[in-house]
């Protein structure tokens, strides 16, 4: 009989071995409550996995109840794989964005790719092809060897994963701050379609149905145990056990392929994916969900490695695999899907009565434990919350103009910043164009995926500038918001509805969770007047080393829908002889802004001001416009303001030119960050119907012919640069910098 | 100059996609004798000589050529030839 | 026209490819899985990109080992038109149905964009529709495009105009920037960079619409002479 | 069982961008004696014991694990061990 030398569920206590797990004194407590006695090792470790933030989300829970969730169009809010929004004719869009911060830290290539694995896994146990995927990436600056090689080991495992699976990476953004340095953030989006039909939940109903294992088989990859004494669970005392996951992308594109397949018997009762926590939150989160409870035989789990115990195998996180409910005496037909795809898929048990959760092997129950206290029944934290000291000083400074003494060399280094820097070195790597949908790829505001068969297509963007919010949480959540809706919009596209991915430090500081109440506030608000719900989302904490946390960093992942490909709106000046406009005044908005981290090597200061009002009624107006043809171009004024947005318009291999007459503070005009603004062109015989259409579009220049872009305020010129050559400084600054 | 080898694998208990695959695809060739496959990355450096060879190289496979969170190496600096 | 997409394992241009001539072209196409397959009934065999196997080992290595090869294999003495693209290609050449290897681009990366390319030979059943020397725009979706073979072979295929695409900006290092070649026959054509990515301007570039209505042309017109 | 260690090396002549990457980075790294690098694939097999071991494993590479346009490669087996 191979039974480890388990720890004794008095020694768990005695000797606190559970606070090794991640449970404190109180938890342990209610854990003997719910029980009626003492857990052995392995249901310590369950309720550890199941209990922590990350599957629990038990600090972050309050705040997540703020979040605008419903509309009429919303078909599946939080709760699920991932959310779900109509958009007619029986189709769906299906999106989530999900975090792989510290994986990534750890083992950057590997971290990420099986980032874009876990997501995607996400999408398609709803029952969605997946048709897109995005990702949303910081780090620190690119001056360090430790963080380049994070930067390009990140990119090649996104790139390495999402190219073999077959799904276009059709956008995203990376963004360098010191703050990340030691904390890379790692995010991916991945969007699906579906058709009403076909919508699949990760319910384990109808008692003695069986319970299928699909994919591949579980080693001891990712285990939580690795912080823990793990020696003492060794049969074969090896030494270093790899706490790292490694991806099978190959693995991943057959798992789809029969997933999708399956789905269309009716013999499939649930599906969903085994990520965070493994074996244990799928098969827990199933039962909760139905309300039954589930009791499974782990010497029936396929396993790559030997002896591996109850505890490994339950809290496990080996990649590309999947759990699903089939109806008793079906179950052939649900694995002959997957053997004709190579898959293995094997019944590792039932659905049974009672709410329990029971855990058998070698013939012996190793755990027993009601369903709804893993999931539904996890403790929630209301943790203290308090304004932050840096808040109130910034508060107190008044907003002034830098100093730019030549602002053709200020644009010139704008245009270097590697937040601002072309990001062409990252995309290129991606293949964006798989599946022949993309229309707008890597390096347009939004991402524009058409819909085949139909007349319509979707557009998505990540957005989310941390600067802004780390001044001000609350208006940089609103400022978020917006301007994924902006890009969205200047696509031609109508929004539809957001993920949303918060990033942040250690919310046991007051501070920390004082910045992720704001934020979540002020996205909050941002998306009630956008109409953009919350359809899912991810929380990542603890983002921190050394005592310093990062920026504060909610992702906003946004999609939209154009009702008609003629919507579909370039970002790019597109013919000589055309108008620009800006759209919304322009005020002196520094705060937070590239122009002062360029000058001042810091972000201080007010974060620049939005009312939402006239954001909304500003993004309604465009796409109105857009909608009646008046719009020949759009781009949102975002980082290092009218300058670096002017410039961006022109790099498309249009050798065009442009002729602008600025007014007003030159420096302010040129580089201010004031938000709800839109640099648009259009065509001459339109002007009249545009300023009709759109309040607050201020004409400033022309499109030319020949490629340089001049500038002149009241005074005369103040800048004359080939747009050939801005480009190529644009363009080549990052791999200068990786060199 | 020394020509130097390196051997790299990944850990044991890692996940070797690749090395699976090729298994597999011996034994549908009709090897069916192959019961395990593992691919690792075989590096030749061609080295001057020069004091604590072996010293830098163990630096070399612990800074560049291999991943020590994922992978095992080892190595062989040929013996010197006096020519 | 009646076109086979062969499916393996890890392929991912597939239903790309399926669509390019089914819905774009109007021509008939099945997706015909790699296991127990029958090519006979098939007018043309269309070997999409990917990742078959993983790329595990090489690139193309292990989908060429497959029973459906040696069907292809076997149409392929018989003249029957057969395009690779990008793990296509790497599959004909691992099968031997075309000369050289397709190694690691020369920056090591993998690299997704449009491309320019020159149509060398359009004396091909493939590329009849262009002019010779005509500059082309096709994605290019590769880690491993590098295409290398040794002096011998590369005066023969000089010598037989078997170069049919070259690239204008050498991407990913390739001998003597070719970008697509065929077999002396004529009738096995592999490329790396994407026709059926080049069949909607929509998606930025139709210019691929050609290669297959060159093909399609073709057919039709032997058919015509045999069924006459 | 037998273990088999197979080493696949590109042919002389055959570019290794990838070796060439290798080399220049051991030499930005402070290791300049480094003169060249090249980079191929280690692969262990677990092969069944029994007759003719050599030249199965011989026609593995040459069916799959190696492409001779532009690869070289041996092999060793490692002695029986009678237990
Ligand atoms: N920040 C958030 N905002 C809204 N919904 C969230 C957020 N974080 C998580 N959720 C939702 O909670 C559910 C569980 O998420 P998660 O545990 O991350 O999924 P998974 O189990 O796939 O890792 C999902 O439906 C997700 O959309
Ligand atoms: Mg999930």
């Amino acid at each position: 009989m191979l039974q480890t030398h388990e720890i004794s569920p008095e020694q768990i206590e005695s000797e606190g071995i559970y606070q090794e797990m991640g449970l404190s004194d109180s938890e342990f407590e209610m854990i003997k409550k719910i029980l009626g006695r003492l857990p052995n090792f392995t249901e310590t470790g369950i309720f550890s996995v199941m209990w922590s933030e990350h599957c629990s989300y038990k600090t972050s829970k309050p705040l997540l109840r703020k979040f605008p969730t419903k509309a009429p169009h919303v078909l599946q809010g939080p709760g699920e794989g991932a959310g779900i929004i109509d958009i007619g004719d029986n189709q769906a869009v299906v999106f989530k964005i999900e975090s792989h911060n510290h994986p990534s830290a750890v083992e950057p290539y590997q971290g990420a790719a099986t980032g874009v694995g876990g997501i995607i896994r996400d999408v398609f146990s709803m029952g969605a092809r997946p048709i897109a995927l995005m990702n949303s990436l910081r780090f620190g600056n690119l001056t360090s060897n430790r963080v380049k090689y994070l930067f390009s080991e990140v990119v090649s495992g996104i790139a390495g994963y999402g190219n073999c699976v077959g799904i276009p990476t059709v956008g995203g953004e990376v963004q360098f701050d010191d703050s990340y340095e030691d904390n890379p953030l790692v995010n991916a989006m991945c969007i699906g379609l579906i058709n009403h039909d076909d919508i699949q939940k990760g319910v384990a109903a109808g008692i003695g149905n069986t319970v299928i294992y699909a994919g591949a088989p579980t080693g001891r990859d990712g285990i939580h145990g690795a912080t823990f004494a793990s020696d003492d669970l060794a049969e074969d005392a090896t030494k270093d056990r790899p706490a790292v996951q490694v991806g099978d992308p190959f693995m991943e594109k057959l798992l789809i392929e029969a997933c999708l397949e399956v789905i269309h018997s009716d013999a499939l009762v649930g599906m969903q994916d085994m990520g965070a926590a493994g074996l244990t939150s799928s098969a827990s989160e199933m039962a909760s969900k139905a309300g039954t409870g589930m009791e499974m035989d782990l010497d029936l789990v396929p396993q790559r490695e030997e002896h591996m115990t109850a505890y490994e195998l339950m809290l496990s996180e080996s990649q590309e695999r999947m759990l699903l409910v089939v109806k008793k005496g079906r179950e052939k037909e649900i694995i002959d899907v997957f053997t004709h795809y190579g898959l293995s898929a094997v019944a590792v048990g039932h659905v049974i009565e009672g709410n329990v959760f029971r855990i058998i092997q070698h013939g012996e129950v190793q755990a027993e434990i009601p369903v709804d206290a893993l999931a539904e029944e996890a403790p929630v934290y209301y943790l203290p919350s308090q304004e932050a000291t840096y808040y109130q000083e910034f508060q107190k400074i008044r907003n002034k103009v830098p100093v730019v003494d030549n602002y053709g060399d200020t644009l010139k280094r704008l245009l270097q910043q590697p937040t601002i820097a072309s990001k062409e070195w990252v995309y290129d790597q991606y293949d964006s164009m798989v599946q022949t949908n993309t229309v707008n790829g890597p390096g347009s505001d939004a991402a524009v995926v058409r819909i085949k068969g139909t007349n319509k297509s979707l557009a998505i963007t990540t957005d989310c500038n941390s600067r802004y919010i780390y001044l001000d949480p609350e208006i940089g959540g609103k400022i978020a918001v917006a301007e994924a809706a902006r890009n969205i919009v200047c696509s031609g596209a109508r929004p539809l509805g957001i993920t949303d991915g918060l990033n942040f430090g250690n919310p046991t500081n007051p501070e920390v969770f004082w910045q992720m109440e704001k934020s979540v506030e002020g996205i909050s608000a941002a998306c009630d007047a956008l109409g953009t719900p919350v359809i899912s989302g991810n929380v990542s904490l603890y983002n921190q080393s050394k005592g310093k946390a990062i920026f504060p960093t909610p992702i906003v992942g946004m999609v939209g829908l154009h009702e008609s490909l003629e919507h579909i709106t370039p970002s790019f000046f597109q013919s000589a002889g055309d108008l620009i406009y800006v759209i919304g005044e322009t005020k002196h908005e520094f705060g937070g802004s590239e122009l002062q981290n360029m000058l001042e090597g810091s972000y201080q200061g007010r974060a620049p001001e939005i009312d939402l009002a006239i954001e909304a009624n500003r993004q309604a107006q465009l796409l109105q416009a857009i909608q009646q043809g008046l719009v020949v171009s759009a781009h949102d004024l975002a980082e290092g303001g009218l300058g670096v947005a002017l410039a961006e318009s022109l790099f498309s291999n249009t050798s065009l030119g442009a002729d602008i007459q600025l007014d007003g503070d030159t420096t302010t005009a040129l580089f201010s960050e004031t938000q709800s603004r839109f640099l648009i062109s259009i065509k001459a015989e339109n002007q009249v119907a545009f300023e009709k259409a759109v309040d607050d579009a201020g004409a400033i220049g022309v499109v030319t012919e020949e490629g340089n872009l001049t500038i002149r305020n009241q005074e005369g010129f103040i800048l004359t640069e080939k747009v050939a050559d801005l480009e190529s400084l644009w363009k080549g600054a990052i791999p200068c910098l990786l060199k | 100059m020394r020509k130097v080898t390196v051997f790299i694998t990944l850990k044991q208990g890692v996940l070797d996609p690749q090395g699976k695959q090729v298994q597999e695809s011996l034994n549908v060739l009709g090897y069916k004798e192959v019961q395990e496959a593992r691919v690792g990355k075989y590096v030749e450096l061609q080295v001057e000589d020069g004091p604590n060879i072996e010293a830098r190289v163990q630096e070399m496979c612990d800074k560049l050529l291999a991943n020590p969170v994922i992978e095992d190496y080892h190595f062989d600096v040929e013996e010197a030839v006096h020519s | 026209m009646r076109f086979a997409v062969i499916v393996f394992p890890g392929s991912n241009c597939d239903r790309d490819m399926y669509h390019a001539v089914k819905d774009v072209l109007g021509e008939e196409a099945d997706l015909v899985w790699y296991q127990n397959s029958n090519l006979e009934n098939y007018d043309g065999i269309l070997l999409p990109g990917g990742f078959s196997y993983g790329d595990y080992l090489r690139t193309g290595a292990v989908a060429a080992t497959s029973d459906v090869m040696n069907q292809v294999k076997k149409h392929a003495r018989n003249g029957k038109p057969i395009l690779g693209v990008c793990n296509g290609f790497q599959i004909l050449t691992e099968a031997g149905l075309l000369p050289g290897a397709l190694m690691q681009n020369k920056k090591l990366s993998f690299m997704c964009h449009q491309e320019e390319l020159v149509v060398e030979n359009n004396e091909t059943i493939f590329t009849r529709g262009f002019e010779k020397g005509e500059v082309v725009r096709f994605p290019i979706a590769h880690g491993e495009g590098n295409y290398y073979c040794n002096s011998e072979t590369l005066s023969e295929l000089q010598t037989n105009d078997q170069i049919v695409f070259t690239y204008r900006n050498n991407p990913n290092g390739s001998v003597e920037n070719i970008a697509g070649i065929i077999n002396k026959h004529g009738n096995v054509l592999g490329m790396m960079p994407h026709p059926e990515r080049a069949v909607e301007a929509l998606l930025g570039s139709n210019d691929g619409l050609k290669l297959f209505q060159s093909l399609v042309k073709n057919w039709r017109e032997s058919y015509y002479v045999t069924n006459a």
